[in-house]
C-alpha cells in the first residue's frame, strides 16, 4: 500500500514523517542510553557477577543486535604499523597458540616507543599509561556477546591458513580498528561451509 | 563411559568436579528448597531393606548420551540436537526455553535456569573461560565436557594425530577418587572404555525405554562371586 | 413458539449493538483489569525469569500447560459442534452456531498464547516460524511442540473463517440500519456484502465445504496436543490411548462450555425467546454422552494402567488414585461423572439450570484432568530419587485467572459489536419452519420452559 | 527505511557510542600492567598442596588469565592475572596420585570467597561484636610487634599463647622455631577430628605414633571399626583409590568390606557387610573376633606379638570376649561374629582400621588397642595388604624449633587462662576455631574473652577470630608457599612444597611472613633464631638435605634441585617403606575400659548422640563454601542445612516425622535441627552432623543448621587427653514444624525396572 502508486509529493511527506519518527528514536535512545550509563556507573559497587543485562534497554539493543563502535583511549594506528613491515603475529602473538589473540600490554608497546615516534600525542599518551604504572583500557572490537555461547578458538583458523582479513578486513587500511566485518553466525557457517569443515552446533557452542 | 558401581563409593568428587569445570550456578538456599539446585552429575542413594538388615546403593547419574534420546526430537528448534560424534549437544543458545526436553528425559539429568545465576564476587573469577555461562530461560545439561573433547581434538589436529584412548576425560572421570569412571569412544572397540562395556557386569540405566544411553553400569559385584570363582 | 416476525428478530437481537448499559460497563472495567494484571505478571514473569512460577525439577510444566490444553479443549465447543450440526442439518442449531464458534476462536487464541507464556526465553517464540535465515537452521519438524504450532495456526485460521463468513449478512444488515461511523465501521466489516443470489449461493458452499474440512482440523488439533505427551518416554503420558482421549476431554470441555456460555447470554442479553430449553436439552444430551466416553477413557486408560503394573507406571498411578493428588483426582471424577451423569439422565433435572450446574462441573473437572496427566507424571518419572511435587505460585494462578476473565472480556466486546445469534440463519430457520413445520421444538415443548 | 540505516543515523552524531563505551563499568578502573607473561585462554597447571585436612593431597592448579579487580599500591583496578580456575589432583603425587575429594577440589572458593578478609583489621567495636575498622599492614604488625616486645621486655614471654591447627613440615617448624625465640610456649594444636588416639594406639602397640596407611588395594578382606575411611577419615583420597582397586582392580578377585558402626557413613554405606554395634563396644567386638580365631585356631595368640601382649587377657584367649558374652555388650549376634571371624582369618591378606566414633568414646583408645590387636593377630601390620606406617618427614630449621617448651592442649590452655588475671596476655590464633569446635562446656569462649591481646591470622570471620583485636590475614593457600609432609596415605616418605599458584587477589600476607618480619622487627634472639628474609628461603634450607636422599629428584646443584622439587610440588623417597611395628612402647595405657561411659543417665537422656563429620562441610571448617553447601550430603541428600538422623521406628515412638523441627539436649545445652529419618541408625542413636550451626562463618555459612558440639559432655578418652566427643547421652523431642532441603526425593527403594539384577 505505501509504495503503491505514490506521487513525489506523498514521497516527501513519507520522508518527513520517517524523519521525524528518527529523530524522536533518536532522543528517546539517548535518554536511554543516559540511563543506561547512570545504572552502569552504579554497576562497580555491584557485589555479584551475572550474565543477566544491566537494563531491560541493553537487552533490548542486544535483541536487535545493536552494538556501538568502540571509542579507543588511544587512536592506535594499525596501517602505520602494518605499512612499516609489523605482521599481525608480532604483537598478536597468541593468534597461532589459543584462543585469544591477545593485545599486547603497555610493556610490549613500550619496547619500541621508548624511542620510536615519542613526540607524538598517542604516544605520548602511552608513554603516560606506562609510566603511571598502568595498562591501556583497550576498548573490545570485535568478539561474541556472553548470550551467543560461543567459544572462538583463534589456533585451529590459523592453522588451517584462514587470512587475518577474511574476518578482520584489511587492518593495511584501516588505522582505528572498527568492526570491518560482521560476526554472524551466518558469515561463520558460510566459511565452513566452503572449507568443508564441520557446521556441527557444538563445534562453537558449548 | 562406563560407571563402576562396584568402585563408586558416592563420595560426590564428580559433582564437585562438574561444577567447578561447568560453571554451574549455585542456586542459594531458597532455591535448592524449590527443588532448582543444579548438579549436572548426581549421585542417587537407594537404601534396601529395614534395620538392620539395610543396603546402600550408589549410583552417580549423568546425562546418559542416549543414542535414541527422547530430548532431541521433541526440542522445536534443535537446542538439543545429536552431534555427529554422537553426543546429546545442547546448545544453549538456540533454546528458547520450552522445558519439552526435560519433561521427556527419562533420567532427570536436565537442568533449567529459573533465573538468572549470580556468583557473589570475587567468586566469578572461578569461571572456567572456555565454557559459557549460561543465563536465564535456558536447559543445560552434563556435556560429557565437551569443551575438553574439542580441546584435545584441536590438539590432536595440531599435531596430525588422532586422539589417544583416556587422553580426553571430562572432569568427573578425573577427579573419581576410585577411578569408578572410564571415558572413551564407544565407536573404537579396542578403547578400555569400549572393553568395559562388553563385561557381564554391564548394564544401562532405564535400558527397556530403547534409549541407548552410552553410559554403561557395571553393577556391583558379590564377594561371593569372588569365592566361587 | 411464538413465531416472531423478521423485524422482532432484528430487533431482538440486534438490540445489544445499540447501547450499553452501566452494569455492562462495570463487569467490562472489571474483567479488563483482571486481564491487565494477568498481563503485568507475564512481564513480570519475563522480566524476573521463570523462576517466579512453582515450576521446579523435575516438574517442568506446570499451570501454564495445563491450561494451554484446557483452553485448546475448550476451542472444541464451537466449530466442531457447529460443523457438526451444520452438516447433519439440525435446525435447533441455528440459534447455537454462532456463540459456539466466538468460543472456538477465543479460546483458542488464549489457548496459543500460553505456549509463549510458559517459554523461558518468550522473546526467542518466533524461532518456532519456519523462515528462511543465514544460520541455515529451520524448527524441528520432529517436535510435536512444531505440530501443535501448525495445527493451532490452521485451526484458528480455519475457526476465523467459519465464523467470519456467515457474519457477513449480519454485518451488512447492521449497516443498513445504521449511521454515522458506525455505518462506515460496519460498511468495512460486511466486506461489501450486498445480498445478491450470487453472493448467497457462494456462501452456502463455502459453509458447506468450510464444515466438512473443519472437523478432521479440529480432531487432529486435539491429537496433537495429545501427542505432546504421548509422544514423550514419560509414565503416564505414553499411552495410545491418548489422541482419542483427548478429543473426546476437548468436544466435552467444549460442549460445557458452550452450555454456560448460552445461559449466560440468554439472561443477560435477554435471548430467552431465541436460546430455547431445547438447545438446553440437547446440548445436554450430547453431554450426557461425552460424559459417558469420557468416564469410558478414563476407565481403559486407569485399567490399563493397574493391570499391566508396571513399577513406574504404578508410581505415578497409585498418587492419584490414593495419595497426594487422590483428592484432586475424585474431584475430578466427581465434576465429570458423578454430577453432571444424573442431572443429564434424569429428564427432570435436564432442565437448563440442570446442564448448567452439570456444565461448570465439567469445565472444573476437566481443567483438573489436564493438571492431573501433566503434574502427577513429571513429579513420578522414573527414577525415585529425583520425584518432586508441584506448588503453583502467584504469578501462575493470575495468569490463569486472566485468561478466564479474557474470554469473558473478548465475549462482552464481541457481543458489542457484533450479533451473537446469526439473525439471517435465524430468519431463514423461521421461514423453513412456518413453511413445512417439521420442527424439532415443538411449541408445547418449549412453554413448558 | 531499514533498521540498519536508523541506527547508522544515531551512529552518526558519534553520542550514543561515546555514552555506551562509558556505560561499561570495566573501563572506568584502572588497568594495572600485568607482570606474569600468560597467554590468555591457554591453561597452565602448577603444582599445589591441598591443605584442608590432614590427608596432604598433592594438587595441580589450573591457572588461566583473567581480569581481577585487584588492590594494587593502595589503588582498586584490573589486572590481567593468573587465575586459579580448576583443582585438581596431582598425578605424580603419591599420595592421591592425581585424584581429588569433594572438598579438596572446592578449595578453590577460599581463595575467591566474597567474605574473605581482604585487609588487615583492628577491632573498632565491643569484642565479640564483630566490628573492624581497615588499617595498613605496618600499622597491624606493629601492633603485633608491640605487644610481643612488651611481653619480652616484661619477662612475660610465657604468658604468649598460640593456637594452631594440627601442623606437619617446614610450618610447623617455622612456628616452632618463632615460639621458641620468643621464649613462649610451643603453639597449642587444636582440631574437632585429629587422630591423636589412633596415633597414641599405633605407638603403644607397634612403635610408629601416627595413624596407619591402610593398603586396602593388595587386601582381601577389610574390617572397619567406625573409621569412614571413605568419607573424612585419615587420607580419604588414597583410601579411595586402594578401596577401588580392592573391589575391582584385581581381575577376578574382589574384596569384601565389612564395617561396624551404629549408623550408615559413607563408608558402611559401601559396606559389603554393614553390621551395626552399640556405641563404643567396637574394641570388644574386634577382641571377640580374635577370640574367635584365637579359639578355633585360625591364629596363634604369639601371632599378635607386642600388640596382643598389651591386651589383658590375650594369652589365655579372651575368656571374657566369646562371642556370647560379645553379643550381650554389642548387640552383634554371636553368629555373625563367628562367622566374620572365619571369613577375616582365611582371607588374607586382611586389614581393620578403627577410628571416628569407635575412638572417640571414653574406651576410644581401648577400642583402637583391640583393633591393632586384631591386625597382628591377622599379620597384617607393617605387611602389604595390611596397615603400613609411613617413615614421615620431619624437617628441621636448626636447632631454635627443639627448644621450645611443651605447649599443652587446648583444655590446658583454657585452665591456664582462668587460673588467673593476666595468666595468658597475648593470644596468636593461626586458623583453628576452637570456639566453634570445643564443646560449649569447655568454656573456650569465655576464656579467650579474658585474653587482653588476640591476635588472628585466618582468611575469614570465625567465631573464634572474631574475638580478636588485630587480623592479619593470611594468603589463601593458593597464593601462599605451602608445605607438607603427610603421614599417611602412601608408604613413602613425602615431603611437599608448591610455590604459590597465583597472585593475591586481596591485601593479604603470607603468615609465615608475616611472623618473619614480626621476628626481625622484634630484633636481638628472635632476629637471630629466624634468619630468612621469606619463608621460601627457609623451606629451600628445609629442603635441602633431601637432595642427598634416594628420591624421586635427582639434581646436582641445590639449586637446580629446589627448583626441580618445586616443579614437581615435592620430593619423594624412591621406595616404598614401612616402618617397623612391634617396638611399640606401650606404657601407661592399661586396656581394662572395654565398656565405654557415656554422660547422662539413660533413663533422662535415651540417646546416644553420635556427632559425624560430613562429606561436604569435614568439621566445620569448610562450611563457608557454597559448593560445599549445595552439594547433597551423599546419604541424606541434604543442602544447605543441618539435620538431625532418627531412626523410623524411633521417630514413630516419639511422634516425630521426617522435616520436623527436633530439639536434641544434654545435659550441657540443646541446639534444634528438623528431623531426617533414615533406616541406617540404631534405634537407640541420633546422628548429627558436625560442620553447620556457625554463628559467624561468612554469607553461606553463619546461622544455617545447628552445632552439635556445642552441646557434647567435655568427656576425654580413657589414657588421652583427646575429647570423647561420642559419649554423650541426649533426649530428643519434636519442637515444631521445620524446614529440611533434600535433593533425593526422601528416603526410597530402587525401583524394579532399575535394578536389572
Amino acid at each position: 500500500m505505501l509504495f503503491y502508486r505514490r506521487n513525489f509529493k506523498s514521497w516527501i511527506r513519507i520522508a518527513v514523517v520517517m524523519g521525524i519518527a528518527g529523530l524522536a528514536g533518536l532522543v528517546v535512545e539517548h535518554g536511554l542510553a543516559a540511563q543506561d550509563q547512570s545504572a552502569a556507573t552504579a554497576a562497580p559497587e555491584s557485589q555479584v557477577f551475572t550474565p543477566a543485562h544491566p537494563t531491560v534497554w541493553s537487552a533490548v539493543q542486544e535483541f536487535f543486535n545493536y552494538r556501538p563502535q568502540p571509542v579507543q583511549p588511544i587512536q592506535f594506528t594499525h596501517k602505520v604499523h602494518l605499512a612499516n613491515g609489523l605482521q599481525c603475529v608480532m604483537c598478536h602473538v597468541g593468534v597461532d597458540q589459543g584462543p585469544d589473540a591477545r593485545i599486547p600490554s603497555d610493556n610490549f608497546c613500550m619496547t619500541c616507543h621508548r624511542v620510536i615516534a615519542t613526540d607524538k600525542p598517542e604516544i605520548k599518551k602511552l608513554t603516560a599509561y606506562f609510566n603511571r604504572g598502568e595498562d591501556v583500557p583497550w576498548q573490545r572490537v570485535y568478539g561474541f556477546l556472553p548470550s551467543a555461547h560461543v567459544k572462538f578458538n583463534h589456533a585451529p583458523h590459523i592453522r588451517a591458513g584462514v587470512d587475518c582479513s577474511k574476518c578482520h578486513g584489511d587492518m593495511t587500511k584501516q588505522t582505528v580498528a572498527v568492526r570491518a566485518v560482521d560476526h554472524t553466525m551466518g558469515f561463520c557457517i558460510e566459511c565452513h561451509q566452503q572449507r568443508n569443515v564441520s557446521v556441527d552446533c557444538v563445534t562453537c557452542h558449548y | 563411559m562406563v560407571i563402576d558401581l562396584d568402585r563408586c563409593t558416592g563420595c560426590e568428587a564428580c559433582v564437585v568436579a562438574c561444577h567447578a569445570e561447568n560453571n554451574i550456578a549455585t542456586v542459594g538456599e531458597d532455591q535448592a528448597a524449590r527443588a532448582r539446585a543444579m548438579h549436572w552429575i548426581r549421585v542417587e542413594r537407594y537404601y534396601e531393606g529395614e534395620f538392620p538388615n539395610v543396603k546402600t546403593k550408589f549410583m552417580p547419574v549423568p546425562c546418559q548420551q542416549c543414542g535414541a534420546a527422547p530430548c532431541e526430537p521433541v526440542c522445536p528448534t534443535f537446542a538439543s540436537y545429536h552431534t555427529i560424534e554422537g553426543l546429546n549437544g545442547q546448545v544453549y543458545n538456540r533454546c528458547i526455553g520450552t522445558r519439552y526436553c526435560a519433561n521427556a528425559c527419562p533420567y532427570n539429568t536436565r537442568f533449567f535456569n529459573f533465573y538468572n545465576p549470580v556468583w557473589d564476587k570475587p567468586l566469578d573469577l572461578q569461571l572456567n573461560p572456555d565454557v559459557s555461562v549460561r543465563s536465564e530461560g535456558i536447559m543445560e545439561k552434563c556435556t560429557f565436557c565437551v569443551q575438553r573433547i574439542k580441546a584435545g581434538e584441536v590438539q590432536a589436529a595440531a599435531e596430525k594425530r588422532l586422539v589417544k584412548d583416556g587422553e580426553i576425560q571430562p572432569a568427573c572421570v578425573q577427579s573419581c577418587p576410585t577411578q569408578a569412571m572410564v571415558f572413551g569412544d564407544l565407536s573404537d572397540p579396542e578403547s578400555e572404555a569400549s572393553r568395559l562395556a562388553r563385561s557381564n557386569r554391564a548394564t544401562r540405566l532405564l535400558d527397556e525405554l530403547g534409549t541407548f544411553p552410552k553410559v554403561t553400569y557395571l553393577q556391583r559385584g558379590s564377594w561371593h562371586d569372588n569365592e566361587n570363582a | 413458539m411464538t413465531t416472531k416476525t423478521p423485524e422482532q428478530i432484528n430487533e431482538d437481537l440486534l438490540r445489544p449493538l445499540e447501547g450499553t448499559s452501566p452494569r455492562y460497563l462495570a463487569a467490562l472495567t472489571f474483567f479488563v483489569l483482571v486481564v491487565l494484571a494477568g498481563a503485568a505478571a507475564f512481564l513480570h514473569q519475563v522480566y524476573a525469569g521463570l523462576g517466579v512460577t512453582g515450576l521446579n525439577r523435575p516438574v517442568f510444566w506446570g499451570f501454564y500447560i495445563t491450561d494451554f490444553v484446557f483452553w485448546i479443549g475448550l476451542s472444541h465447543a464451537g466449530t466442531l459442534i457447529s460443523a457438526i450440526l451444520r452438516l447433519s442439518n439440525a435446525t435447533w442449531r441455528r440459534p447455537v452456531t454462532r456463540c459456539a464458534e466466538v468460543i472456538t476462536v477465543f479460546a483458542l487464541s488464549i489457548g496459543a498464547m500460553f505456549p509463549v507464556v510458559h517459554l523461558g526465553r518468550p522473546w526467542l517464540a518466533f524461532w518456532l516460524f519456519p523462515y528462511p535465515s543465514e544460520r541455515g537452521i529451520w524448527p524441528n519438524i520432529r517436535s510435536p511442540l512444531l505440530w501443535d504450532f501448525f495445527a493451532i495456526n490452521t485451526y484458528l485460521l480455519g475457526s476465523v473463517t467459519f465464523l467470519v463468513l456467515p457474519i457477513l449478512p449480519d454485518m451488512a444488515l447492521v449497516r443498513d440500519r445504521t449511521t454515522g461511523w458506525k455505518k462506515k465501521l460496519y460498511h468495512v466489516l460486511s466486506l461489501g456484502w450486498t445480498g445478491t443470489p450470487r453472493q448467497w449461493s457462494r456462501l452456502e458452499m463455502a459453509m458447506r465445504i468450510m464444515a466438512v474440512a473443519v472437523i478432521p482440523v479440529a480432531v487432529s488439533v486435539h491429537s496433537i496436543v495429545s501427542w505432546d505427551f504421548a509422544m514423550a518416554p514419560v509414565p503416564g503420558w505414553h499411552s495410545t490411548i491418548f489422541a482419542p482421549y483427548f478429543v473426546c476431554g476437548a468436544i466435552f470441555s467444549g460442549i460445557a462450555a458452550l452450555i454456560i456460555a448460552m445461559a449466560l447470554l440468554r439472561k443477560f442479553l435477554h435471548l430467552e425467546d431465541y436460546l430455547l430449553r431445547i438447545h438446553f436439552e440437547n446440548l445436554g444430551k450430547l453431554l450426557l454422552v461425552m460424559s459417558l466416553l469420557w468416564f469410558y477413557f478414563v476407565f481403559a486408560e486407569r485399567l490399563t494402567t493397574w493391570y499391566g503394573n508396571g513399577s513406574s507406571e504404578m508410581a505415578v498411578f497409585w498418587p492419584t488414585q490414593s495419595g497426594s493428588y487422590a483428592p484432586l483426582f475424585w474431584a475430578m471424577v466427581v465434576c465429570n461423572f458423578v454430577i453432571p451423569f444424573p442431572i443429564l439422565a434424569i429428564k427432570k433435572l435436564r432442565t437448563i439450570a440442570g446442564t448448567v450446574v452439570a456444565s461448570i462441573g465439567v469445565v472444573i473437572g476437566m481443567w483438573l484432568e489436564r493438571f492431573l496427566i501433566i503434574v502427577p507424571s513429571l513429579s513420578h518419572k522414573y527414577l525415585p530419587y529425583s520425584y518432586g511435587s508441584y506448588r503453583p505460585s502467584f504469578t501462575e494462578i493470575i495468569i490463569t485467572v486472566a485468561t478466564f476473565a479474557g474470554l469473558a472480556m473478548l465475549y462482552m466486546l464481541f457481543s458489542k459489536i457484533i450479533p451473537i445469534i446469526s439473525v439471517w440463519e435465524l430468519k431463514a430457520g423461521e421461514v423453513t419452519e412456518t413453511a413445512t413445520a417439521p420442527a424439532l421444538a415443538r411449541p408445547e415443548q418449549v412453554r413448558a420452559d | 527505511m531499514e533498521r540498519r540505516d536508523f541506527l547508522k543515523i544515531s551512529a552518526l552524531s558519534g553520542a550514543a557510542a561515546a555514552l555506551d563505551a562509558c556505560g561499561n563499568p570495566e573501563h572506568q578502573l584502572i588497568r594495572f600492567i600485568p607482570e606474569e607473561d600468560l597467554t590468555p585462554g591457554i591453561a597452565t597447571w602448577k603444582p599445589s598442596v591441598c591443605t584442608l585436612c590432614p590427608a596432604g593431597c598433592g594438587m595441580l592448579v589450573r591457572v588461566m588469565q583473567g581480569d581481577a579487580e585487584v588492590v594494587r599500591k593502595g589503588q582498586l583496578g584490573l589486572l590481567k592475572m593468573g587465575l586459579a580456575k580448576k583443582l585438581e589432583g596431582n598425578p605424580a603425587h603419591p599420595v592421591n596420585e592425581g585424584k581429588l575429594c569433594p572438598r579438596g577440589q572446592a578449595g578453590l572458593q577460599v581463595t575467591y570467597h566474597p567474605d574473605r578478609i581482604r585487609t588487615p583489621l583492628v577491632r573498632s567495636g565491643p569484642r565479640g561484636s564483630g566490628q573492624f575498622k581497615e588499617v595498613t599492614w605496618d600499622e597491624a604488625t606493629k601492633q603485633l610487634a608491640g605487644q610481643l616486645s612488651a611481653l619480652a621486655s616484661g619477662k612475660q614471654q610465657d604468658r604468649l599463647a598460640m593456637v594452631v591447627p594440627p601442623l606437619r613440615g617446614v610450618k610447623k617448624s617455622l612456628l616452632g622455631a618463632f615460639a621458641a625465640a620468643l621464649k613462649a610456649p610451643a603453639p597449642v594444636e587444636f582440631a574437632f577430628l585429629d587422630g591423636g588416639v589412633v596415633a597414641a594406639a599405633d605407638a603403644a602397640s607397634f612403635g610408629p605414633a601416627e595413624p596407619p596407611t591402610a593398603d586396602l588395594g593388595h587386601s582381601n578382606y577389610v574390617l572397619s571399626f567406625g573409621a569412614d575411611f571413605l568419607g573424612t577419615w585419615n587420607s580419604p583420597v588414597a583410601q579411595s583409590l586402594a578401596y577401588g582397586r580392592m573391589r575391582a582392580g584385581r581381575p577376578g578377585k574382589r574384596g569384601k568390606l565389612v564395617h561396624f558402626e551404629p549408623r550408615i557413613s559413607l563408608t558402611a554405606g559401601n559396606a559389603d557387610e554393614w553390621i551395626p554395634c552399640r556405641p563404643g563396644t567396637e574394641g570388644a567386638l574386634a577382641l571377640s573376633l580374635c577370640h574367635v580365631i584365637l579359639r578355633d585356631k585360625l591364629a596363634p595368640a604369639a601371632d599378635a606379638g607386642h600388640a596382643g601382649t598389651l591386651i589383658e587377657g590375650w594369652a589365655q584367649g579372651l575368656p571374657d570376649f566369646d562371642p556370647e558374652k560379645a553379643e550381650q555388650q554389642t548387640g552383634v549376634p554371636a553368629a555373625t561374629i563367628v562367622r566374620i571371624a572365619h571369613e577375616a582369618a582365611t582371607h588374607q591378606p586382611a586389614v581393620a582400621l578403627a577410628g571416628d566414633s569407635a575412638t572417640a568414646h571414653t574406651s576410644g583408645l581401648f577400642n583402637a588397642l583391640a583393633v591393632n590387636a586384631l591386625n597382628a593377630l591377622l599379620g597384617s601390620a607393617g605387611k602389604p595388604g595390611g596397615i603400613l606406617f609411613t617413615p614421615a618427614w620431619t624437617p628441621s630449621l636448626g636447632k631454635t624449633a627443639e627448644k621450645s617448651q611443651a605447649g599443652g592442649t587446648l583444655p590446658a590452655l583454657v585452665k591456664r587462662i582462668q587460673s588467673g588475671p593476666d595468666a595468658v596476655k597475648a593470644l596468636l590464633l593461626f586458623g583453628a576455631n576452637p570456639v566453634f569446635a570445643a564443646p560449649a562446656a569447655m568454656q573456650v569462649r569465655e576464656a579467650l574473652e579474658k585474653v587482653p591481646f588476640i591476635a588472628s591470622f585466618g582468611s575469614f570471620i570465625d567465631e573464634t577470630s572474631i574475638l580478636a583485636d588485630v587480623i592479619l590475614p593470611d594468603h589463601s593457600p593458593l597464593e601462599s608457599w605451602l608445605d607438607d609432609a603427610p603421614v599417611s596415605g602412601t608408604a613413602r616418605t613425602v615431603a611437599k612444597v608448591a610455590a604459590p599458584a597465583m597472585e593475591p587477589v586481596h591485601n593479604t600476607r603470607g603468615t609465615p611472613d608475616v611472623l618473619l618480619d614480626v621476628a626481625h622487627q622484634l630484633g636481638g634472639e628472635a632476629a637471630t633464631a629466624l634468619p630468612w628474609k621469606s619463608y621460601d628461603e627457609a623451606l629451600k634450607a628445609a629442603f635441602a638435605p633431601l637432595q642427598h636422599e634416594k628420591g624421586s629428584v635427582s639434581a646436582t646443584d641445590p639449586d637446580e634441585f629446589w627448583s626441580k622439587v618445586r616443579e614437581q610440588g615435592g620430593w619423594w623417597s624412591a621406595e616404598e617403606k614401612s616402618l617397623p611395628v612391634g617396638g611399640g612402647k606401650g606404657s601407661g595405657v592399661a586396656a581394662t575400659a572395654a565398656a565405654p561411659a557415656f554422660d547422662g543417665g539413660a533413663d533422662a537422656y535415651a540417646f546416644h548422640l553420635l556427632p559425624f563429620a560430613t562429606q561436604m562441610q569435614y568439621d566445620g571448617s569448610l562450611a563457608h563454601l557454597p559448593w560445599m553447601q549445595e552439594a547433597p550430603d551423599p546419604l541424606s541428600t541434604v543442602m544447605w542445612g543441618s539435620w538431625v538422623e532418627l531412626n523410623p521406628a524411633t521417630a514413630k515412638k516419639l511422634g516425630i516425622e521426617q522435616g520436623n523441627l527436633v530439639e536434641v539436649a544434654s545435659q550441657h545445652g540443646s541446639v534444634r535441627a528438623p528431623a531426617l529419618l533414615a533406616p541406617g541408625i540404631a534405634p537407640d542413636v541420633v546422628a548429627m552432623p558436625v560442620g553447620q550451626g556457625h554463628e559467624s562463618f561468612t554469607r553461606y555459612a553463619s546461622e544455617r543448621g545447628a552445632n552439635p558440639i556445642a552441646i557434647l559432655a567435655p568427656m576425654t578418652v580413657t589414657g588421652t587427653d583427646a575429647l570423647a566427643w561420642a559419649a554423650t547421652r541426649v533426649k530428643v523431642a519434636r519442637v515444631g514444624e521445620g524446614k529440611i532441603i533434600l535433593f533425593g526425593a526422601r528416603l526410597h527403594e530402587m525401583p524394579e525396572d532399575v535394578k536389572h539384577r
